[in-house]
This record gives C-alpha cells, structure tokens and sequence, in this order.
C-alpha cells in the first residue's frame, strides 16, 4: 500500500474507510429470517392441489390430453406462422426505395422536419411535433397503467381503505389486506449490507443519472429522448434502492414525490400540447420560438417536453418497482 | 463489407428465434427471463444495425432493463426462485 | 372556423386532463369533477350534433399546425357527435346507478383512482370514436383495455382478478393481431390516415396488386377487434368479468368499452378499407357465421345459469353475435341495424346491471335467481325496470330491442343465401332469450313475503330510483322514435363514404 | 402460392416467426409468467416488423447531419416513431400484467389459469 493521502475519495477507494459512513447511519436491520417452514407448507399445498385437481398419478388420459396439448398448440403455431410467411411473400421487397412507405409523407418529414420543427433528430421532431397527439396518448398509457398497478398492489391503512362510518359495508377488505401485508412487506430481506454492491453502485449511480439526464436533454440533437432517458434514470434509482434500502431512498422519493411530480409533468405536457393543438387546428401563429437548429436550447417545446415525458418515466420505472417489492413507498 | 453485416444480421437473427423457442420450452422460469434478456439486447443490437438508434437505445434501457427487473422482482414475490435459495443454505 | 368545431378535441382532452387531475384530489372532489366532466362532455356532444345536422356535412380537424398525411387529424361527423352523446348519457347514468354500491366495494382510499379510470375510459371512447387516424386509435385502443382491466379488477376478489388476467390475454391478443396488421396495411399503402390509406387500397384492388396479404390484413384486422369485443369463441373471460365486478363497471364495461372497439371496426370497413371491398370479401362471412353461433350458444349458456347477473352477461355474448351477424349481412341495411342494435343493448344491458343489483339487495345480497322470488314487491322501481328491460331484450314492441330485431330481420330479406339461417336464428335466439327472461322476471314477482329482508323504497334511494327512470325513458324513446334515429344513422353513415 | 420476395424479406420473414411464436405462447402456455414473455417477444417482433418496413439500403440513420436534407439521404423515420410509442405501451402492459400475477399468485398459490378456475368450480363459489 502507498501512503496515504489525506484525500476522501483516496481514501474511499483503497478501501481505508468508508467516507459515508458517518453520514448515512444505516440502522440496524432485523437478520434475514428464513421462515422455510412457510415456503415449504406452501409447496406442499401446492402439490396437493395439484394432485387433487389433475389427479396425474391415476389419470393417464389427463396425460395424454397434456400430449395432445403440446402437439396442437405447436401445430397451431406453425400454422399461424407459415400464413403470415406466406403474406410475407407477396409484401413489398425490403429496402427498396420504391416501396409504397417512401412517399411524400416521409419526404417532408426529412426534407423540411429541420425547419418546421426544429429539431435535429427527425424522429424526435415526429413524435413531438407531427404526431404529438399520439405521444400525448402514449404518456396517458404510462400514466394509466401505473394507476392500476397502484389499484392492485397498494396496501393501505386499514383505517383510510374503509368508507366512511355509517356506509354499510358490504365486504371487507381488511382480511386479505394484512395477510397481504404480511407477505408483501419484504424489508426483512434488505439491505444485507453488500459492500460490493454498495461500492459498485456508489460509482455507478451517478454516471448512469448523469447519462441519463444527457439523454433526456439531447433528445432533439442525438438519439434517445424522453422515454429512453428517463428509463435510463428509473434504472439507476432501481440500483441504488437496491444497494442501500429503503430507507435511504425514502428521503428525497416518497409517493408524494411521486405523485405531485407526474401531476405537474403531465399538465404541463397537456397544457402545451393542448395549447399547440389549438392555435394549429384554428391557423393562429403559435409564437414559440424555434432557435436554432443544433443548440441545445432549440426546437420550441421538444426540450420542455422530453423533459416531462423523462420526468414521468424516471418517476413510473421506479415507481413500479418500489410497489412490486412491498405495495407502497 | 455489406454482404458481412448481411451475414452477421442473419446469425443475430437466427439467435433471436432460438432464444424465442427456448423461452418456451425451458422448464425453470429463472432461465426462461434471463433467456428473454438476452434476446431484448440482441434485439437492441439487429435495431443499431437497421440504423434506428432511437429504438436500440430504449429497448435496451428498457427490454433489458427495467422489464427485467420487473421479472426479478415478480419471481422473487412468488417463490419460484426458492429452490435456488435453499441450496444456498445447504451449502452454508 | 366555427368555434363549435372545437369541440371534438375539447370533449378529447379535458377528459385526459381530469383524469390527470384527479390523480391529486381526494375522494370526494374526484366524484365531482368526474360528474361534471361527463356532463359537459354530452352537452358539447349535443351542441356538436345540432351544429352538424345544421351543415349537413363532417369536417376534419388538426392536431396541430400541420395538414393531414404529415400531421394528426380528428374527423367529426353526425354519428360521432351522435355517438359521443350517447356514451356520455350511458356513462352518467351507470355512475349514478352503482355510486352507492361502489362505497361498499372499493377501498375508500382507491375511489380517486376510479374516477381516474373512468375519465381516461371516455377520453379514449372519444378520441376512438373521433379520430381519422389507424395509429392514434392503436393508442386509443391500449388505453381502452387498460381502464377496462382497472374496471374489472377495481373489486378485489378472487374471481376478479381472476377474470381481469383472462380478459387482459384475451386483449393482449386482440391487440397484437390489430397492431401487425396496421403495420402491414402501412407497409403496403404507405399511410396511417385513414382516407388515404382507403384511396390507396381503392387503387391497390383495381390493379389487382398485393392482392394476398391485402385479404390477410384486412383478416387480421376483423379478428383482432373481434377478438377484443368479445365475439363468441373468444368470450370465456366476459361471464366473472362482467358477473363479479362492481355495477358501474358492470354497466360500462357490456354497453360502452366493447361497443368503442365495434365502433372503431365499423369506421374500419366505411373509412379505411371502403365497404363495397369488405362486403366482397369472404372476411364477412366468417364473422357471419360466429355471430350467429354467438346468438345461439350466448342464449344457451345463459339459460343454463343460475346467478342472475352471470345470466346477463352470457346474455351480452349472444346480443355482440346479433351485432356482427349485422355486419356479416354485408348491406348497408344491416351495418344500419347493428349500429341500431349497439344503442339499444348499450341502453338495456347497463340498465338490466343496475336494476339487478337493485333485486339482489334486497334478498340478503343473494345472486341466485331461486332466492330473489318476490324481490319486485320489495324493490318496486328496480322491479319495474328490470321487467322493462327484459321485455326489450326479449323483442316486445314499444322498446328498443324490438326495432333493432325488426331492422336485423328486414337486413337479411332479399339476401340470397343468408336470409334463411339469419331469420332461423333470430328466431332461436329470440324464443331463448324470452325464455330465460321471463324466468326471471316471474320470479321475482312470485308473491312471497319474507320479513328478514329490508325494503327499498323510492324515497329512500332517490339517486339509484332516478337513474333507472332515466334508463326506462331512454329505453322508450329508443323504441318509439326509432324512425328519426335510424334516419340520423343513415345520414352518418352516407357521410362516412 | 409462395411469393416472389421471400428470401429477400428475410427480416420480416424472422419477425413473424417470431410473432407466431410469442402468439402461441401467450394463447397457450399454462404458466402466467411465460405468456407475459411471450406478449413480450410477440410485441417486440411486430416492431422488428416496422424497422425493417423502414429500413432503406444504404442509408442512415434519420438524424440530420452537416445540413443535408436530401430524402436519399435517410431511412424513412415514420416506423421508427411507431416503434417509439408501442415500446411503452408493451411496458405498461406488461407490467400490469406483473402485478396481476403476483395478486393471482397471493390469492390461489399458483400460476396455472386452469387450475384455478377449476379450484373456483371446485369451491362452487
């Protein structure tokens, strides 16, 4: 070992002393309990199931169904694909540009998307300014689709899940509820203190945001954009939850984060959008700005968008695990 | 040189449909997921090669990524990765 | 431009944006904005169709400041802003209906996330109903089946959830088969909107190029959406989907969600492959055929069921096989009769939910038809209703599923060779279906006083005996000013050409 | 009966294998957690299927470069936005369907569709 320099990061990196160690306390957390005894009732239960319901010891012609299963569905696949083979055939040839899809429609896109829309990349320029109604559509799948996953997998108070006193209630979901929250709430399992990972993700964590945050803000000049940004992003917070826990990450990203963040992020898109819509459909001058093509500060509302759109999906992407691992943040 | 990345395309392709089949008929869940991992960054690969970089770059954010480790995530929530786990302990 | 043209993208958005809203109020205010946004809604919807039978003439809108192959496009006609109307009344009044059923059944804290499903639901009924573009109804089409599955699986239970994952292969399925052949229709004509891609096709068919994989996508297609509409094969999750969810999601889910997808079919075959192709091809005789085996086999299994509200939803399998037996028919006449046939069920079957749901409170919360006898003394006003509705599903003159059966029957005479099987069935059908509903509705008349049920007055349900006076209402006018209406389908779908 | 440009598409020929592959294992595979892989592999084939649709020999990628604005120059960007907007909504879904699983999974203790409609025949419930 050389010696030593008086330097944090030197010191953090051949492992002398872990420089966050006295900033972020990580309290104590309870032994990883195995609790073999309640997997194995549960396979067990399984089994019996299983034998109750197909009987597969005494029933051979259940046996032969199953065969019989397998072989239809693989002659149904090979069916359904040699039809599609067969349209295949007879579609236009692959990268010819004389195919019906390189018309006027395209060309435009490419000749004067630069002017029209000012951004660089003519995809994103497509997506955010030709047909923005359909991105505008695809973020509500997002958005959507995160509302039912909360549906499903939210655990809440008992208190707040009930109607409100004096409703007769016709079926109570307090009983599964805790059975639920029992199984769901997995902190027991973590963090198991890695230091590998601890280590590794402490270096990756911000290379991967930075990136992703690169991505985001160069969605009009480079490839990527939004979506793939803030996937990007939703990824490294998913890896630093993992090496550290929840209860690091619960400071700065709680559901109200979550929720008032995606909230701001969508009206503002819809609002803009809406506001674009509007003075097209009604041939008003919309009077934003296109700079020029190349900066980073151009293409009008691209920037602010892709900014939304990475928002929402950082937001979603983590979202999504947290409520996978233990329904709520 | 374009009749080698033909070549290459096709062998990517290739691998794409064994990786498909063998999703489907691998008997462990845990193999079926890192099987589909493999054939979203193959998939991000053949997307780099038909020169749509937007693509490539999010699915492999995406397919590879987050997807996945929502599969992770789900294994784990219903038990199927117990058999792993407990030969882990033997071993302890 | 006029401004009341507007409207369609209004109705479109501020439906996203309330649902986007409602993610941060609490409860009670969702509730309010998700009723005031759909009365709204109809009120622009019916302001539009004034305007639009004024002109006499659809007009395009954009999405944008750019025109239509570049740009998206919206397109409003008669029967969209007709049809806009009508959901919006049918989606009022199923809230209404099930409001107080749904205190019950959903966790308080996830009231707010329900209205935001319901809000998105319309804004995607709306923009499917409005848009002029194959892949903003793809979107549109997502966004649909994933308030659906919400829908669905609002109620937490078992079968729910159960019937969601069914519902969502089902669908997942649909779309998949819907997106690969939009991709190949691109690929052949090389456009996404929907009057290009028919002028396309129109020279694609005179040439006689492509002439294979133009018949598989159109196929593709036709079983995709069929797929999601739940035509007969392919209805296995519809009976727990429908039976155990909670009755506001029941009412949607049979009158508004499956109706958008058979509404997008029917702009397919008028606006992207034109009608006079479509009704040459074999693809109609296929749905022909499942729409017929629907009829029978829907009506069948129903009278084999025991609990009432699975009853009514077998029953909705046999009434989409009289839908796409109509389009089987491949005549203008019988496309007018199903369009006729998608409002009278949409306006029955959400009524037969709600007065159901009526019944069974009042017999302990059974389901089983043998435990509601005598449930019409308890209940008067949902035992008047569901008689109204039953004698309309049945065909009685006066209602509106005596139109639709007279329209359906009128379609397939002077049809070569489907007249005769059309009319058997219809017959079948409607003598099954007068059976299983008059079953029913005897039964709950059976005199039988029990004192250990309570006993809904009007008085004491005001809101639920309102909801079902408006469903008789409307009910009524289906089937008395049937004339004016199909005159109005008739004017929408000559602006389709 | 077989056309002219099949070796030719060979691409879309591998996306709708693919596509029949991940179809029949979404229709048919018993366990829920391989048909989601297979909505996946479906989905992500029929967007193969759009790339190659964009695909023109010889040319790049649509991102403009040194101000050439010639249409001979790039691929046709419209499937590339397509495939852009369908990668999200074949996440949503399949993470929708994740979560479902897993409640199934809480609930009954298995993966199988028909076993547990069977058990709810069984139960008469």
């Amino acid at each position: 070992m050389k010696e030593k320099k008086n330097n944090a990061f030197t010191r953090w990196f051949y492992g002398e002393e872990d420089t966050l160690l006295d900033k972020v306390e990580m309290k104590p957390q309870k032994e990883y309990a195995p609790r073999e005894g309640e997997i194995r009732e549960l396979m067990k239960e399984r089994e019996m199931l299983r034998e109750q319901i197909y009987d597969v010891e005494d029933n051979h012609k259940l046996r032969l169904f199953h065969k019989m299963y397998q072989i239809a569905a693989v002659i149904f696949c090979l069916t359904l694909i040699s039809i599609m083979l067969v349209t295949v055939s007879w579609l236009p040839p692959n990268g010819d540009p004389d195919n019906p899809v390189n018309n006027e429609v395209s060309a435009r896109y490419i000749e004067s998307g630069l002017q029209e829309t000012g951004a660089v990349n003519i995809v994103t320029g497509m997506i955010l300014d030709y047909r923005a109604f359909d991105t505008f559509g695809e973020s509500n799948v997002l958005f959507i689709a995160t509302v039912t996953v909360l549906i499903l997998l939210r655990l809440d108070k008992e208190k707040k899940a009930l109607a409100k006193p004096g409703v007769p209630v016709y079926q109570k979901p307090v009983d599964e509820l805790t059975i639920a929250k029992a199984q769901a709430d997995d902190r027991v399992y973590e963090p198991k203190n890695d230091v590998i990972l601890q280590k590794v993700a402490g270096f990756l964590v911000p290379i991967i945001i930075i990136f992703g945050i690169y991505v985001i803000l160069n969605g009009h000049l480079s490839p990527g954009g939004g979506f793939s940004g803030g996937a990007i992003i939703g990824a490294g917070l998913i890896l630093y939850l993992n090496a550290f826990g929840f209860e690091k990450t619960e400071r700065f990203f709680t559901e109200k984060t979550y929720k008032w963040t995606c909230f701001f992020a969508l009206t503002f898109y819809c609002l803009a959008k809406s506001y674009s819509f509007f003075t097209g459909a009604n041939h008003l001058e919309s009077g934003i700005p296109l700079g020029t093509p190349g900066a980073i500060l151009s293409s009008g509302l691209i920037l602010p968008l892709n900014i939304c759109v990475g928002l929402v999906v950082a937001c979603t992407m983590y979202a999504f695990y947290v409520l996978f691992r233990k329904g709520g943040f | 040189m374009r009749g080698i990345m033909q070549i290459f395309t096709c062998i990517l392709m290739g691998f794409l449909v064994i990786c498909a089949i063998s999703v489907t008929f691998s008997k462990k869940l845990l193999n079926s997921i890192l099987i589909f991992m493999s054939y979203s960054l193959v998939m991000s690969i053949i997307w780099m090669l038909l020169e749509s970089p937007d693509l490539a770059i999010t699915e492999a954010a995406v397919g590879a990524g987050v997807t996945s480790v929502l599969f992770f995530v789900t294994l784990k929530k219903i038990h199927a990765m117990v058999g792993e786990d407990n030969d882990e302990r033997k071993e302890e | 431009m006029n401004f009341v043209q507007n409207f369609p993208f209004f109705s479109i958005i501020l439906s996203m944006f309330s649902g986007i809203v409602s993610s941060v109020l609490p409860a009670r205010a969702a509730k309010w904005l998700n009723t005031i946004l759909i009365s709204v809604v109809g009120a622009m919807s019916a302001v539009l169709l004034v305007y639009l039978m004024g002109t006499g003439e659809s007009y395009v809108y954009w999405m944008g400041h750019f025109p239509a192959p570049w740009g998206n496009e919206i397109r409003a006609g008669v029967l969209e802003a007709g049809m806009a109307l009508f959901f919006c009344v049918i989606m009022l009044l199923s809230m209404t209906g099930g409001r107080k059923k749904l205190l019950g059944e959903v966790e308080y804290s996830k009231h707010n996330l329900y209205y935001i499903l319901v809000n998105l639901l319309l804004s995607s009924l709306l923009a499917l109903v409005y848009t002029n573009d194959l892949f903003t109804a793809y979107v549109f089409v997502e966004i649909n089946t994933i308030s659906a599955c919400g829908l669905i699986m609002i109620r937490q239970n078992g079968r729910t959830i159960e019937a969601a994952v069914r519902y969502m292969i089902m669908s997942l399925l649909g779309s998949g088969l819907f997106l690969i052949s939009l991709c190949m229709l691109y690929d052949l004509t090389g456009h996404l909107l929907m009057s290009n891609i028919k002028e396309s096709v129109a020279v694609l068919v005179s040439h006689h190029q492509y002439s294979v994989p133009l018949m598989t996508t159109i196929g593709l297609m036709c079983a995709g959406l069929a797929i999601k509409s739940a035509l007969f094969p392919f209805h296995s999750w519809l009976p727990d989907a429908y039976g155990y969810s909670t009755v506001s999601s029941a009412a949607m889910l049979s009158s508004l969600v499956s109706k958008g997808y058979i509404f997008l079919l029917i702009k397919i075959f008028y606006r992207v492959i034109g009608f006079e192709i479509i009704a040459e091809s074999k693809v109609i005789n296929v749905l022909f055929v499942f729409g017929l085996l629907g009829m029978i086999f829907g009506s069948l299994s129903a009278i084999r069921e025991n609990d009432i509200r699975r009853m009514i939803s077998f029953s909705s399998v046999a009434q989409i096989g009289y839908i796409y037996m109509g389009f089987g028919l491949g005549t203008e006449s019988g496309m007018t009769a199903s369009i006729f046939h998608i409002l009278s069920h949409a306006a029955t079957k959400s009524l037969l939910f709600i007065a159901a749901i009526g019944l069974t409170d009042v017999s302990k919360g059974s389901r089983q038809i043998v435990d509601l006898t005598g449930a019409g003394y308890r209940n008067k006003i949902a035992g008047f209703a569901f008689t109204v509705g039953s004698l309309s599903m049945v065909g009685v003159p006066m209602f509106s599923g005596f139109v639709s059966k007279l329209l359906f029957a009128e379609a397939s005479i002077g049809h070569t060779y489907k007249m005769l099987p059309a009319v058997i069935v219809l017959a079948i059908s409607t003598i099954l279906n007068a059976i299983y509903f008059m079953k029913t509705v005897i039964r709950i008349y059976v005199p039988e006083r029990r004192k250990d049920c309570e006993v809904i007055t009007i008085k004491n349900e005001k809101e639920y005996a309102v909801t079902l006076v408006c469903f008789i209402v409307l009910n009524v006018m289906l089937g008395m000013l049937s004339q004016p209406i199909v005159q109005w389908i008739h004017t929408g779908l000559s602006m389709f050409g | 009966m077989v056309g002219p440009n099949l070796f030719i598409n060979y691409g879309e020929a591998v996306a709708v294998i693919l596509f029949g592959i991940g179809f029949s294992n979404l229709l048919l595979q018993k366990n829920l957690i391989k048909k989601i892989i297979g909505l996946n592999i479906m989905d992500t084939a029929i967007y193969l299927f759009l790339a190659e649709k964009g695909y023109i020999a010889g040319r790049v990628a649509p991102i403009v470069v040194d101000g050439v604005q010639e249409v001979e120059a790039y691929i046709n960007p419209v499937p590339s936005g397509l495939v852009l907007t369908g990668i999200v909504v074949s996440v949503s879904v399949t993470a929708i369907m994740l979560s479902l699983t897993i409640r199934l999974y809480r609930r009954y203790h298995t993966l199988d569709l028909d076993e547990i409609s069977m058990r709810l025949k069984k139960e008469g419930l």
